[in-house]
């Protein structure tokens, strides 16, 4: 033991083990309640029969020797000592009526529960431990396989969508981009309208082209759509009964006329 | 063990040590397969297993073994492995379900069919300015909101289309009918105030209620995909 | 929507096809299993197997054909996987990264919270008699063998800590219930959470009787001193 204590470390350890049975490793230890719970297996009794007042005795002969041995003990283990100095004045005296609180047998009770808690997670650990673990004793699919995920695409859409989309559809004439494109084609409809009234006029075969309505004889892309159209809606007459059609060679002019009856 | 590795195949070794039983030998071989992480070769099962030990012949068992099952016992060069029997793979997917918003074409072209059904593509296009894509009438029809309906009277005699009793339910119809007219969208605020010239309301005609009625079976479904 | 479908066709899929036989959705079963490293749940079996399959008869059946052979069907909380008996452990090339060695502090830290989960790190502490470094929680966080649980409804609301299915997983548990040398330590009283004397009752018990499911209840006494 040095008086300058600039090396007491060593000095405490040697101490320790000459001086001591009990080895005060405070370092080894896990607070108040581990060093408790080592000095209770001195008793060799079930932690139930322990005594907590021989155990209260040891606890204060253990932070006493720490002190002597110069240990710095943390706050814990003085505040443990502290209360079980108390804990023994309550279980020497006989009990005061008039003395709030639990009584010393109550603390002491609590005190044994608590280390046979803790000694029994200590158990249960181990024997956690102890068990067959993965990876160790018993072991996963080696050659595993990735589940691909395939996607499916469902598609939705909600009334207002549907709603909306009419909306715009039938407000685009006002501002539609590709209304110039569609000028340029007619469709058999058209074609048709146009010639169910003119043929009731053609008593005489008549080249389809002369049907073509004004304006669209000029544009090639024009001409083409009326001529195509008007061909279409001319042979819809023949099929309807309603006129006659014929052509008399490849890439001759094709006349049609009024059907009768 | 590893120190026994090149000492096995050895027959020396069978007198000198007891072999495991053959079940036993199967049991090491099938986890021992499992296990890796790569096909194992003869010569390292051997490695692995006790002295004496056949794992030629205990995969020879554990592939009968699992003959039929859902994974097999499989050769890989001259290596094994267990493997999923090939005509399970399909469980190795997992379909994920992505809902998505219809494309602008799509619920503009349905809105049409059903506003204006029957419909030819022509009308559709017709009515709305641009050219239909073959993938956008596929895309409704494979829905089943869309179907083929008769053909139209007219030149051509082009197919129509017409909404399905699934496109009511999924809109929460009952009919076709009870679409909310021009007059509602506007009054929603969804429509210009100021028609545009020459059109009048949708036709809410007797050609619907026929669609929807008793409707004959059509001659031209829609392929059900 | 998407579901509106489904749901209309489900009568229509239960009429045209029918379950597979249980011995290919046994089958099946084995497949899936094999094929992943993790545990797999009954509902994600039963979403990549035909409609109409039974996966958790057809599990237990796996089961029973796999006791006793080199690899088991093993329960992992409420999901399945296939492991290597542990009895054929000293076959395997132990290429598994062994975890950091885990801290006496953390290994009863852990412990603590397996055997009274929920817990809350004011418990821990009461029951180690020592404070719980940031540290030890994060190191079982991060191993993913505990995660947070629900807050207690306690003063302050704190968190509470449960073990999670991957500690199951690695310690071939089949449920919380099934920690070794639960049921004598709650018959002790020692999972109890006693406050000290003079200090109030706390509210507890019934929250660990549903962790641990169904478990038969039992008499809140003392330990007989």
């Amino acid at each position: 033991m040095t008086e300058t204590g600039t090396d007491p470390e060593v000095t405490s350890l040697s101490d320790r083990l000459a001086a001591e049975a009990l080895i005060v490793d405070v370092d080894g230890y896990e607070g108040p309640l581990d060093v408790l719970l080592a000095l209770s297996r001195t008793q060799k009794v079930d932690l139930r029969q322990i005594s907590i007042l021989a155990l209260a005795q040891q606890y204060l002969a253990f932070v006493e020797k720490a002190r002597e041995l110069r240990i710095e003990l943390a706050a814990d283990y003085l505040v443990m000592a502290a209360w079980l100095a108390f804990l023994k004045s309550r279980l020497l005296l006989p009990p005061d009526p008039s003395e709030e609180g639990p009584s010393g047998e109550e603390l002491a009770a609590h005190l044994a529960f608590q280390l046979e808690r803790l000694e029994a997670m200590r158990e249960a650990s181990a024997r956690l431990m102890a068990r067959d673990q993965k990876g160790r004793d018993f072991f996963v699919r080696g050659i595993s396989e990735d589940v691909t995920a395939v996607r499916r695409t469902t598609w939705t859409a909600t009334l207002l969508d549907l709603m909306q989309a009419y909306a715009r559809v039938r407000t685009k004439d006002e501002f539609r981009p590709y209304a110039l494109d569609r000028e340029k084609l007619m469709t058999m409809e058209q074609a048709l309208d146009r010639l169910r009234h003119l043929i009731g006029f053609a008593g005489e075969w008549t080249d389809i082209l002369s049907y073509l309505p004004e304006g669209w004889g000029g544009d090639p892309q024009m001409r083409r759509s009326a001529t195509a159209s008007t061909f279409a809606a001319s042979l819809e007459l023949v099929k309807e009964g309603r006129a006659s059609i014929r052509q008399s060679g490849t890439f001759a002019p094709i006349h049609i006329r009024r059907r009768d009856g | 063990m590893a120190e026994d590795q090149d000492r096995t195949e050895e027959p020396v070794n069978e007198s000198l040590f007891e072999a495991p039983p053959m079940g036993e030998q199967e049991r090491m071989v099938e986890a021992i397969l499992f296990a890796s992480a790569e096909p194992v070769s003869i010569r390292e099962m051997a490695g692995r297993m006790p002295h004496g030990s056949e794992p030629a012949e205990a995969v020879a068992n554990l592939r009968r073994r699992y003959e039929g099952r859902g994974v097999n016992v499989v050769r890989v060069g001259e290596a094994w492995a267990i493997r999923t029997a090939p005509d399970l793979g399909f469980l190795m997917k997992k379909e994920v379900v992505e809902t998505r918003k219809l494309s602008r074409a799509a619920i503009e072209t349905l809105a049409i069919v059903a506003y204006h059904q029957p419909v030819t593509r022509a009308e559709i296009e017709e009515i709305r300015g641009v050219s239909v894509s073959r993938g956008t009438i596929d895309q409704l029809l494979e829905l089943e909101w869309i179907r083929l309906g008769r053909r139209k009277m007219t030149p051509g005699r082009p197919v129509t289309f017409i909404v399905t009793p699934a496109f009511l339910d999924h809109f929460g119809l009952e009919t076709a009918r009870d679409l909310p007219g021009l007059k509602d969208l506007r009054a929603a605020g969804l429509l210009d105030n100021r028609p545009p010239p020459g059109e009048g309301e949708p036709e809410e005609d007797d050609r619907q209620e026929e669609m929807f009625g008793a409707a004959p079976p059509e001659p031209d479904e829609a392929p059900e995909e």
